[in-house]
């Protein structure tokens, strides 16, 4: 089973040299601590930025430099700002090759819920609902089940929406899996874990083709 | 043509009770912190806020809230906010929840003049009730989209690291954020800046957001921008 | 009668101290020479600058630096660039005080023709049908009679239109007038004109109440 | 993310017969010399040129009309170049006449992922003839608008001031005019420099079009830079 890092370190093996990614706060912000050195690719962040670097040095904080997170940030070499209309416009015409995000729950057809439990105070979509309505390869990271052991990968959201059939690949603490036209096709399965397991923890429709390799992270 | 005024107080007094204004910035990053504490002393009441956030219950638009000067809240994530939720639960506050490229792309229709845009954004969701879909061929394949209006506000607040006093206006950094949209949208907008300079200083390259927007201006003071999440890494 | 001069120096008067103005090609151009010292006005040129200063000296002119007629220009302190996109945001939004164009023909209801020519070579309406279908104040510089004496204030304009029902006052080489619901009403007469002279150059239903004033300018 | 060539000829060595390019430019200010020349070394054919204005006869996109590589034309003002008349009367050139702002905002659309725009540009003339029109109520007041649509365009091109190896540019005075927002429109960007320098050298907060806008960049040599119409005051 994997743990939060785990998770992060399988979702970097997707980015791919050149690519433009925006990173969803929580196991999603972790995965850049894990992008091979020398690959070349630019964090967006949808407050206004291309470029981001690490957290800055204790004492270098700088107020007007902060991610979607609301956590100071520095840049890189090559970053740049611009208002939060031209970072949204860029992320509809789909110039960011990929979005990374969390969920609380994915349908088979690629349905994700994201920002509203009923009954819970209601914080706010910020600007999920634009990512996942425009993002060209959308990667979710996600607990498989639930606290009492439910699926969360499902045939159909309970949760309110945050967008439809916009989900490409999921990576959970069990397994990566692609969502298809067919439903969740599995691709591996985490580090000691069977495919019953996955199986058992997926309410879903699931594609089992052949062997399923166990993931391989370093 | 001299837009100066003297402080927050004078830009802002003529905004009445039930107002709709527009707040920049993005959490409490680019807030104009000097006209919310104008706003607040003046006691204006049944303000309509648009603005990405609500401030935390100290600081920002919170300040306001703790007020009660509130009566609805446009945003697109409200956050930790103690106030604000037991406001929103007694049923003393109205909050509209939209995505955050929406609210940024209806500023920016408004200061474009453009009545209406198309966004993807919130099809197929709860956001989508009432709205007008329509599909568009994009890339060669059929897309749903929505209608989302222009906003329509009396006033824009925005703050800015720099601008001179024909209103032309430069941001720093991640505070740019909200405030050149929202700064084209005001039917009147005020901007706060960190340093005022005489027309001519600025590089007219640099400018951001064009005193044309612009209407009133002042030079703020004691700016405290807060930071919401410290975080830092070790050195070395 | 007003010569070029004279009808940019009367449009000139019209202009109020704090205004963005927009001025068109031809004689509208003009109108920046008479603009009254002292006053502060910024002129706004839509391929991207508020703040057009006059026409460079000799070797100072700057192939980056022109104005919406493609001349030479310089800029005044206060100045800024922008895009085309945001330039024409400002006028859609109606952020342009006054805007001051030439026209072939006008009607008076307010329709302006002055883009095109059936069976003369087409040359585009440039930027002319955003600012009339925008411009909260539309000034007309035209001449009250074709070379033929034929009149170009009509009761509908023949040539293809620019804009529809936008025109609110016109200077000729002949008059002041406004455009009204009832048509064009004459408030001032050029020097040496008589009203008389005024209505038989003036096909479109034309108001005349009171005494009108022959128009002073320096 | 180096996205540097070489020079013209391999940025634009993938622009085949019948591509839609779009070419920044106001006049002969701000157009990308060095890639139109290549485009007529390359002698591509049948291109649907997007641009405000078409150059004159020999400069600009009119090199590329002397050897009548352009099918057809999209832009707001051609003015005075006599041998796109001669094609245009003959027939070999098809000409679109849309008014600037429109122009200007359709590039916009492509750019921020809007598949259309509203615009009041041309309500009421032979602009509006198969156009959806729609009235929005803006200020208290009804009023009619145009349905514009986002371009689609292959290749965009562009011409900036300084650029950097991510592909972010600064743009120079008038020169910025059409070119940020073609820069944002097309499939594949490529813009030409006067000043290419490496990632970091420029100011983030100075930059008018991030990098991930621009997929090839070159820094171009022998700017013309023609001046179209030089107006002069005397001394003194």
């Amino acid at each position: 089973m994997l743990d939060k890092t785990g998770i992060a370190k399988r979702i970097a093996k997707e980015i791919k040299d050149g690519y433009y990614v925006n990173l969803g706060i929580g196991i999603p912000t972790l995965v850049a601590n894990y992008i091979p050195k020398g690959m070349n690719v630019v964090l967006q962040s949808e407050n206004g930025l291309l470029g981001m670097g690490p957290f800055p040095f204790e004492g270098d904080e700088d107020a007007d430099l902060i991610n979607a997170g609301k956590q100071t940030i520095t840049t890189v070499p090559g970053s740049s700002f611009f208002d939060s209309a031209m970072s949204f416009g860029m992320i509809r015409s789909r110039k960011v090759d990929l979005t990374i995000l969390g969920a609380m729950e994915v349908s088979d057809n690629g349905d994700i819920a994201n920002w509203k439990i009923p009954g819970k105070m209601v914080k706010g979509m910020g600007g999920a609902m634009d990512l996942v309505a425009s993002a060209k390869n959308i990667i979710v990271a996600m607990q498989h089940v639930n606290k009492a052991g439910e699926s969360k990968l499902l045939p159909k959201c309970e949760l309110p929406l945050t967008g439809i059939r916009c989900v490409k690949k999921i990576v959970t603490e069990l397994a990566v899996l692609d969502v298809t036209p067919e439903g969740f096709r599995l691709l591996e399965r985490a580090p000691g874990i069977s495919v019953e397991q996955i199986k058992n923890a997926t309410l879903g429709r699931l594609i089992i083709e052949g062997d399923i390799p166990e993931m391989v992270i370093e | 043509m001299n837009k100066t005024v003297k402080n927050a107080d004078e830009a802002i007094k003529d905004i009445q009770d039930n107002a709709t204004i527009m707040l920049g910035g993005f959490g409490l990053c680019g807030i104009p912190e000097n006209s919310i504490t104008a706003l607040v002393k003046k006691g204006v009441k049944g303000l309509t806020c648009i603005s990405n956030n609500a401030g935390v219950d100290d600081f920002g638009i919170g300040l306001m809230l703790q007020t009660r000067q509130v009566k609805k809240m446009i945003s697109s994530y409200v956050g930790e906010n103690a106030e604000f939720e037991r406001q929103l639960l007694s049923g003393e506050l109205e909050v509209e929840l939209i995505p955050q490229g929406t609210l940024a792309t209806r500023c920016m229709a408004a200061g474009y003049g453009m009545p209406a845009i198309y966004t993807p954004a919130g099809v197929g969701t709860e956001i989508e009730i009432g709205k007008e879909k329509r599909k568009f061929i994009v890339d060669g394949e059929e897309k749903e989209f929505l209608m989302e209006m222009a906003f329509d506000a009396d006033f824009a607040i925005v703050k800015a690291w720099k601008g001179d006093n024909h209103g032309n206006l430069i941001f720093r950094e991640t505070a740019r954020n909200f405030n050149p949209m929202m700064a084209m949208a005001g039917k009147i907008t005020i901007a706060e800046v960190e340093e005022l300079v005489p027309a001519g200083t600025l590089d007219p390259d640099h400018i951001h957001t064009p005193g044309i927007y612009v209407h009133r201006i002042f030079q703020g003071s004691n700016y405290e921008k807060r930071i919401e999440q410290k975080t830092v890494r070790a050195k070395g």
